[in-house]
Order: C-alpha cells, then structure tokens, then sequence
C-alpha cells in the first residue's frame, strides 16, 4: 500500500507525540512528581508503523507495557498517559490501580494487560479465534518484547494461532535487552523471527527502526490476515536507548558508548531525515509539530496534576462484574 | 421427573447452553469426538460442530488464556480441564489474568468464562488423577468457585456459571460422575451462585461440606441418626465468595460445627470456614470447631490400602460427627 | 556487631553458601551481572563467575524446574523469581513437581532447593508488583514456606532453607529491604526452619503475625503498651510446616489472639491459624480469634490512596489490638 | 558405531520382552486383576533403540509413561512392573504410591516423573546444566509424546538447553495421537522435529518403528552432547497400535481399518524380519527367547500377586527428605 505524503506526515507526527510525551515523563520523574516511568524511546517506529497497519478502532490489540507509542497512535492521550503516571481517577486503563503503561482503551479495542509477561499473547490468539468463530475480518495485533518470547504462554499463544490459523499478528520488539540480560541469553537463534519455522507459520525480521519498512511489513501480516491465511510473526528489531525503567540502573550491565552509539538509530531522527529527503516535511512543519507537541504536553500535565486522586474506598471495586459501575 | 446422574446433568447444562447462545464453546482436550475423557460432552460436537466444540492443543495455559480472549471478545467459553490436577500450567491465567481483568481495568473488560475440573480421589487415579485443588483458589478475588454435589444442583449451577458474567471454577465431583443420581425437572432452571443450601435440618450440630464428602455427610447423618444424633447439614456448593450467612446461622442454632473436606487439612478451605465460625459465632459455641479433611501428604497414593488411608467415608465422618455431638 | 539491612542479610547468607558448598548455584533473571532488580545477588557474579550466578531465560516454570533437575543431580540450586507476582508460571513445578517429589519416590529422590521471592506491598508497585502470595503456598505438604522478619532472622533461615534437603520457599518482605535494619553476627550461625519466636512477651493477648506485618505488629504493641495493653507477638516464620506447639501456648497463656497479614483476608493463611486455636485451645479463650488483613480485592492498586486504603499499618493493627483487648 | 550380533539380539530381546509384559498387562486388566495399564505396544523400537545409545547405568534419563520398553531396557523388571500394576509395596517407583507406568529407578538414574505432561522436559535440562556445572561428560536424554510439546513447560525445557548448551537429548514419540486428538491440531508443523529449527538446536526425524534408525540417530546426539556440542531433537515417529489406556475407548475417534494398517509395521516384526534377514536371529533363537520371556512373565506375575500390599499407614510418609526410611 503506497502511502499518502499526509499519512507519511501523521506517522511522524504520532512518533514525535510519543517521544515528547515519554521526555516528558523522564523529566517528571527527576522533579520527583512520579515515582515510575517505563520507556518506549527507540521504539516508536515498530509501534507507530504497526498501528497504521491496522484499521484503528475496528481491529483488536494485546500491547505491553512498552507501547507508549502505539498506545497513542490508538488514541490515548498524553493528558491519559499523565493521569496514569500519577496515578488519578480519570485514568482510563485502570482508574489508577495499574502501574503507568499497564494499557487499557475499550474505545480502540486495546485489551487490559498486565505485568506478568506474554500473558497477552495467548489472549491475542483467544480473541483471533473469537473473530474467527463469529467469521469477521477483523485482525488482533499483539506486542511483546524479545525476552519474553522465552515465556512457554507465548510459544502456547503463537501455536494456537498456528494450528487454527487465527488472524493474529504476532509483533515482537527486540530492543537488545530484557532488562540486563542479552538476547543470546535468552534464545539460540539469531533473531526471534526465527522462531517461526518451529511453529509453522510465516516469520520476519524488520528493522525497527524504519517506520515505514514496519508498516509495509505488517500491512501485509494484517492482509493475510484478514484474508483468513493465518497468523504472522514479525520481529521488528531496535535498541532500548533508555534504562529498561527509571528503578533501573543500566551502568550495571551496558557501556554508555554503546547506549551513544546505538542513539544514531534514533528511529525519529531516522524518519525525520527520510521524510525532509523525499521532501515531505519542511522545517516549518516539523517546528509547528514540536510546538503542538510541548503544547499538548504542557497542557497534559497541567490537567493530570490538577485532576483528582481516585477516593480510597474506591479501591474496594470493581472486584466482580455485578460491581461495575458505568458512565 | 427424571433420576440421571451428575455427568449427564452437566452434560445437559452445556447442551443446553450451547442451544441457548451462539457465543457458548467448549474447549479443551478431547472434548471434541472423543466426547471427553469422562464422556461430559459426548454428542456435543456431532451436534454443534468442531467450531464449538473445539479440541484444544495439549497446553492448558491456553486453554484457559484463549478462553479470556475470547470472552473478552464477547464470548462465552466452556473450557475444560481433564483432570484438576493438570490445572496447574493455567494458574497463572487464571489467578493473575481472569480474576483480576475487571477489577484491574476499572470494570471496562470482564471475563465471562467458566472452567471445569474434574476433581478428588477415590477412583485409583494416584497422585496426579486424585487432586482436591479448591484451598488453592478460594483465595483469589475476582474468581468464583463452585462444587455441585448433585445433579440437580450441578445442572442448575452451571448454567448459571455460564451466564456469570465472571470467572467461574467450577469443580465436578468425578468419583460422583455415575455413581450420584437424582432428580432434575425437564425444563429450564438455574440454580444460583453465591448461597449454601441446609440439604438437613438438625438441633444438635452442624456439619459444612461440599462435593462427594457432602454426599457422604447425609450418609452419615442418616446413620447417626438412628443413633439419636440430629445432624444439620450444609452444602457449600459456592466455596467462593463464601456464603457467611447460612454458615453463622446454622452453628448459631446448632451450637457445634464440624466441616468435612477430602483435600489436605492444613491450609485447606476448612480453615476459613472455621475462622469465620470461631468469629462470628463465637458466644455461641458449645464446642471446639472441629475439621475432618485428608491427611497432610501431597495426594491420594494409588495403592488401595494407601488410598484407602487417605480418603474420608461415610463411616470416618459418622465417627467424627460422634465425637463431637459428645464433647 | 554490625547492624545491616534485610536485604544485605539476604545477599551475605547467599555469600557465605555459595563459599561453603560448591552445590550451591544461583539462578533467575537479571540475577548476574545486574546483581537482581532488588541488588540481592550484586557482586555475586563478579565473584563466583557465570557458572554459579546464572541469568536465565525469562521464563519462570524454567528457573525452578532447571532447579529441581539440579537438585535431583545433588545440587543446591536458589532461583530467584524477581517478584513473587510472577511465580504463577511456576507453580506447576512448585506445587506438583518439587513438593511432591519425594513422597511420589519413596523418598529415592529428594529436591534441595531454595525459591527465593520478594513479596508484599505499599511500595507503589500496583497489582503486580506487590502481592502476598504464601496463602497459596500455605496448603502444599512437601513444600517449607519461610517468611523471615528480621535481618537476623532473614541470613540465618536462608542459610538453613539452603542447607535443607527439601524445597523452601522463602518469601521476603521487600518494603522490608532497606528499611528494616538490625543487628547480625559476624560468624556462621543458622535459625532453624520450623519453629515460630515469641519476639515479644505480654499477657493480655497475642498477635500473631510475619515478615512486614509482623515488624509493624512490634510498633503497635509499643503503642498500645504505652495505653496499659500488654500483648505479646508471635513471629510465625515458617508458615509451614506450622508451629502449632508454640501459637497454642502462647493463646492458652493470654486467652485472646488476633493474626495479621497482608495477604487479603478470605482464604488466607490466617484462617489456618485462626482455626488451629478455635480447636485446640477452645476452652482458654476468652474472646472470638481475630484476624486483620488485606481486603478482598485482587491486589494492592497502584495510586497511592487505594494503595493506602489497602495497606496495613502499625496504627491500624493498633487500632484491632485495641478492639480486642476491651471485649 | 556398528553394532555387533550380539547386541542387536539382545536389543531384539529387549523389545520381544517389553512386549511381552505389555501384553500381560492387558489380559490382567482383562481377568480383572489390576484397574489400569497404560500401553507402550509399537513405541519399543524407539525406545530400545534410544536406551543402548546411552551408557546405562551412567547417563541420565527423564522418561514418560509410555517408556516400558525403555526403563526394561534400563533395568526395570518385569517383576518391578507386575508390582506397579498391582500396587505393591515393593515396586521400586514410588512404593505403590503412584499409578503404574510413572517410572523412577534410581539405580538406573531415571529421575521420577509426573503425570502432568512435560514437566520432565525441563528437569532433563536442570539435570544437565548440573552435569555441565560439574564438567562431566554424562548426558540426559528425555522423552515425551507429540501432544505433549505443545505445552509451554517443553519449550521453555529445550529451549534453555539450547541456550547454555546442555548435553540433552529430546527425543519426541510422535506416535499419531494425543488421546484421540491427531498432531495437525497439535502442531502446524509436518514433525515436532521441526520444532528445533525455531529453538536453535539440530532437530531430526527418524523411523520409530527401525531400532537400528533410531540407535543410530540416537547415538549421533549422545555424541554430540558428550563433546559438548549441544542439545538434540529427535521425532521418532511411530504408530499408537493400543488405546490411549485401559480407560480410553477408541473406536470413538478412529477406524478399526487404521490401525490394522498400521500394525502392518508393528517395530518388533520389523526387527525380526530384518535381522532374519540378515541371518543374526534363527528361529530357534526366536523361539527359546519367546520361551524365556514367557517364563519371566510368569514368574513376575506370580511374584507380584504374592508379593505384601504397603501398610496403609505408610502412606503418611515421607513427605519430606527428613522421613525417609532407607534399607
Ligand atoms: C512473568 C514475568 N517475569 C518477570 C517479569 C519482570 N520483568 C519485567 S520486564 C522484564 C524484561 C522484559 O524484557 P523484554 O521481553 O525483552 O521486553 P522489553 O522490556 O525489553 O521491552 C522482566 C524480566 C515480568 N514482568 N513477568
Ligand atoms: C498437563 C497435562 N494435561 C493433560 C493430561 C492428560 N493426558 C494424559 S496423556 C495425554 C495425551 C498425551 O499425548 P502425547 O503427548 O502425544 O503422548 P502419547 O500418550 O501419545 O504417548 C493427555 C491429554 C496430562 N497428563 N497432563
Ligand atoms: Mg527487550
Ligand atoms: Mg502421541
């Protein structure tokens, strides 16, 4: 699918959102105004990239909790992302009981998660083969990071999917590092891509770091997809460029010119360069984009700290159902 | 009306629910031709089909985690589990994803899904075919837990149990599969989840129990009977959340409370029961509360003297009622 | 003596095992060059090398089956699962595996193995990063859970779960961490795993209670001292097998016993103690068997009132000491 | 390695008396004389053929329940197995406390196993990373069925031995079914040995019904793993010729014409035919092995039935290492 010079601009734009948003969030966390950020900087290309693959609001996605990006090409907000990270009672995810990142959006069809890894992998095959049951067209995205593709629930989720050929695109971001420890570590082959062949369905390294390489790639997962050919595995590959999280200290494990280094694939600095090349963003356009962008950030943050806490004895609810209270 | 045993009482509960809403499936393994291993769905999938009836890959992390996508999708999965001692592998799906789904997204996604587990001893099945595993699951908010004891009841309860818009566990008696019969009305009925039921009215004490032993216990309230003991006896059937009520009531009349359960005493659901009796009716209390459960070794041994030694009988819990009514 | 925290008592006693026995191996994730998320394991791996400070797989039904592999062979594996709300994956080969081991043999295999997990909330770690979990642990004959208080406590159990031929599970209170500081010898010295310690001597009631509760629960008995209610405290410590000898003495002695934990109330370990003094010290008391614990809802939330509301504290279990001492 | 006549009758052997007793087992379950046998007629060539690849006595061994042929060839007698089926005390597996055919036999270093598929799976590799650990040059070899890799705990078991490169040997017994479910709704691959690629370990398919094929195939991996080279995986594939168990009923799920045309390549007239062939096995032979395996049979039933059942009080021990009685 060729894309519009627009949608090429929106893509950006939605990277750039996320990025300032995520900077945001490190700065807030410095001033001691939250107690916990988790970082998507250096995976805005994977996630934006896939999000446009899909018909957003009418496809169904399983994230994790590195997807900021993502997340807000589906539509949360930066004024929801601050709301999450410090912990108020608008929050949509979860009302504030979840952890910042621990995504929820009803209205995109963004199912709950939660921390325990690969958990979603299997619900993203539950929720394929519901669409399958019911005989839609519609696809479910899942996310995940390379370490967590050692979990036995993702390789039981992703066989699901493959025996019964659900429409599931399985999207695996490999940054390099869960947490301290490396790749090699945590599987024998060169790239969870690889992984595929084991479990009979079609599998694919991308890099990660090139929107628009992502997005040819999973448009065509969705399309087989959706087409009722089965699932997909995709590995878009990246570098974590931040500490897995700010309880982190990455100086432990990582040199810091090896963090500099990797910075050069800065996937944003990278669509940037390629977007001004093909002659689609102007410099003008990228200011105006950075000032709506600190606008929407400053005026998130305004909202979030001026937006009540959730009442304690909310806490007692929504254990059950019954307990749901709407609107 | 018709005598027909538990097994086929379920069986006719999910016939039923099947009939009844095109989103009700069944999974898990051999549920499909082979009709179950203890033949629970037989002539289902000749009836509805491979589409509904759906013989799962050997993996029961996902079969209970395909069953949460799928009813957050809207659907309302049976999944079955062959043997409750194989529901390990899925405790993680349960307990941290089905459970806590609505409370952790603020009620925006719930899981309306139940699982089966063929449950207890006595059938020569050793220590993995022999398991009582309700202790470790009445402890999780979130999850309902259900154990019929007769087939009016396990027909009535788990149609309700497929209507909950909740987690159900629902764990069947399988010593009782053929041997406990009786009667159930040709027509629809439910049977709701939440209270216990006085299945005998006594004066000189309470005995709380659920499952196979519940069906010993009215053996061995007959027997004492005759010896002059007036028993009253309780079927928990809803182990999760507890009905406190009907508890407290009882032993406030009766004075004495024994609770019988075949799963290992220490730690066991017994534990609760007495808790709340030791609290709530404390004043009323002729006697200490006792417990009369299965030893403390890690399951029902194969050999028939040894399972002969751990499992409970009418005759033990007649002996236990005895010492009691003469405390 | 040296006053250290909790968490250098841990990482000492791993120290001085993995010194003494060349068995001994470590094993979990970010557990190597990282030194563990919490810095349990920091400068173990530059000491002892790769071999014996093993990063695994992020796949916990791994650690602890490589474990019980190892074990089998004669070694003395610990695995570190990095938040006990992520031991659910392995609870498979906790549960039917490792703890019924030596029963299913006949005793001609045996699995000396230590499971470490930090647990427990009030450190704004949300529902998945701060449960209590030793209730579904608490019902496993075959298994030794271990909760230590105290750093004291905490070096000397964990050399002795290292140095036992059966598998420990040992729960650490991490709010505890850094927080809790006391008083360690320098040489080799072990506290043995069984036995519970009356930490306080009183004669109005006890309060029995553990790890991070039970460090409040000496705060509030101060308090209330100070009020004229003399209570004494049991530390539980190993919370199974459980020390029955020592809770009945204790409550025969003061006629009133109220338990705390954190772990939610309904099905918790509580009701196990709660029911072994309804039965066997039923004639002493003089008031109903208290408990005070978390709410029944999945977890602790995030956002810090819920989290508060949540929590427990010494001035809550102050306030339940109070109640009880006036029936 | 070229096998002598000699060993290739002793293997012939081997399989002709696993066979044997199997038979037996059925016309005992039969005459009413034991409650359950779980078949391994047709699996023998892959298991005999695997068995004298390894040093016996020397190497490890994590089996399943369909391994009679195996654990014969371990040094499990038929004597050893007619005590299983009834349940005796002396029945070196577990004393009588598991169900027949969940072997251990710690003189031959084949660890005891569950009923919960897999679990094993993972112990092979704990076991040699201890072997590893300890710069020996021993093996592990594990076996499970096709189903069976469909679950996690598998994946995440080869997995870590193809991570750190473990002398393990995963041999798959694809013999068709899974109960009654069939490997195309296990797998989306044509062979489990496909599995490997996506693992990152040599996987290799070889006739199950040729012990020569498997020894072969079987030895190629043991030197590997002895050289330190790595894990392998092996399917042999094969056909289920019994039902499932004595419990399971398969004429619900397959032709009686399928498994007639199945037996056609039943591995012990395969054997027999080829070493006739070959001129290493005269009828004689045949017929005086056939006379001395008949006479073991006899004599192991006989000894069985007259064999003590274990004390029923026995069953109380030991549930930790602390009560084992040895001698
Ligand atoms: C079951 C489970 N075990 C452990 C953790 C702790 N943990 C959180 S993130 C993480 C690393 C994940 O790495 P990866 O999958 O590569 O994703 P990334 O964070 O790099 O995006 C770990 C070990 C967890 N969340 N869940
Ligand atoms: C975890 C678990 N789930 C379910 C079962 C019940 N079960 C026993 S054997 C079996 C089929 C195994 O098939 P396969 O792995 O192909 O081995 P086979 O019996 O064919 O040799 C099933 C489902 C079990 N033992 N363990
Ligand atoms: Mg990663
Ligand atoms: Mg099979």
């Amino acid at each position: 699918m060729e894309l519009s010079a627009e949608i090429k601009r929106e893509m950006y734009w939605m990277m750039l959102l996320a990025r300032r948003v995520d900077e945001r969030a490190w700065v807030l966390h410095r001033q001691g105004k939250i107690a916990f950020h988790i970082s998507g900087i250096g995976h805005e290309a994977a996630q934006v990239g896939a999000a446009f693959a899909l018909r957003r609001g009418y496809d169904w996605v399983t994230p994790y909790y590195r997807d900021l990006a993502l997340m807000t090409a589906l539509g949360y907000s930066p004024t929801d992302f601050m709301l999450s990270l410090m912990g108020k009672a608008a929050e949509p995810s979860s009302g504030g009981r979840q952890m910042p990142s621990h995504w929820s959006l009803r209205t995109a069809n963004a199912v709950s998660h939660s921390a325990p890894v690969a958990t979603q992998t299997i619900h993203a095959s539950g929720i394929g083969l519901a669409i399958k049951l019911r005989k839609e067209d519609k696809v479910v995205l899942t996310t995940i990071g390379e370490g967590s593709t050692s979990q036995g629930e993702w390789y039981e989720g992703v066989n699901w999917a493959a025996v019964h050929r659900l429409p599931v695109i399985f999207i695996v971001q490999n940054n390099q590092y869960a947490i301290s420890v490396p790749p090699e570590m945590q599987m024998a082959v060169p790239s969870s891509a690889d992984k595929a062949c084991g479990l009979g369905l079609p599998g694919e390294m991308v890099d990660g770091t090139d929107v628009f390489a992502v997005f040819a790639a999973v448009s065509k997962a969705v399309e087989r997809a959706r087409k009722g050919e089965g699932p997909s595995l995709i590995e878009t590959r990246m570098y974590r460029i931040t500490p897995h999280s700010s309880d982190d200290d990455d100086r432990t494990y990582r040199t810091r010119e090896e963090v500099e280094e990797n910075k050069k694939r800065d996937p944003l600095l990278m669509a940037r360069t390629l977007l001004e090349k093909e002659g689609l963003l102007t410099i003008a356009q990228i200011d105006e984009m950075e000032a709506k962008a600190k606008q929407m950030v400053d005026e998130a943050v305004k909202a979030a700290e001026a937006a009540p806490y959730p009442a304690p004895e909310d806490a007692a609810f929504p254990v059950y159902a019954e307990e749901v209270r709407r609107g | 009306m018709a005598e027909i045993t538990l097994i086929e009482a379920i069986r006719q509960a999910m016939d039923e629910e099947l009939a009844r809403d095109e989103n009700v499936f069944i999974v898990g393994e051999d549920v499909g031709q082979r009709g179950g291993v203890f033949r629970a769905t037989v002539g289902l999938f000749e009836k509805y089909g491979g589409e509904r009836v759906i013989d799962s890959p050997l993996a029961e992390a996902s079969i209970v985690g395909v069953g949460i996508g799928a009813a957050l999708y809207g659907m309302r999965p049976i999944c079955e589990i062959q043997f409750a001692d194989f529901i390990h592998p899925a405790f993680n799906q349960i307990i941290n994803e089905a459970a806590k789904m609505c409370y952790r997204s603020n009620g925006e996604w719930t899981v309306p899904m139940v699982i089966r587990a063929p449950y207890g001893g006595g059938i020569g099945g050793g220590l993995y075919h022999s398991q009582s595993l309700e202790g470790l699951f009445t402890h999780t908010p979130g999850l309902k837990v259900v154990v019929p004891s007769s087939p009016y009841d396990a027909k009535g309860l788990l149609k309700s149990a497929v209507r909950d818009p909740n987690p159900v566990l629902f764990f069947e008696p399988k010593k009782g599969y053929r041997l406990i019969k009786g009667e159930v009305p040709e027509g629809e009925f439910t049977v709701p989840i939440g209270p216990a039921n006085v299945t005998r009215a006594g004066s000189d004490l309470t005995v709380f129990s659920y499952g196979m032993m519940h069906h010993y216990t009215l053996q061995a309230a007959e027997t004492v009977a005759k010896e002059g003991i007036d028993v009253e006896v309780v079927d928990l059937r809803t182990l999760y959340p507890v009905d406190r009520d009907t508890i407290l009531k009882s032993v406030r009349k009766t004075g004495k409370a024994l609770i019988v359960h075949e799963d290992n005493l220490t730690g066991g659901y017994g534990g609760e029961i007495a808790a709340i009796i030791a609290e709530g009716a404390f004043s009323d209390l002729d006697a200490p509360v006792r417990r009369l459960a299965g030893p403390d070794v890690p399951a029902v041994p194969f050999s028939h003297p040894m399972q002969d030694w751990f499992m409970l009988n009418p005759a033990k819990i007649a002996e236990a009622i005895r010492q009691l009514a003469r405390y």
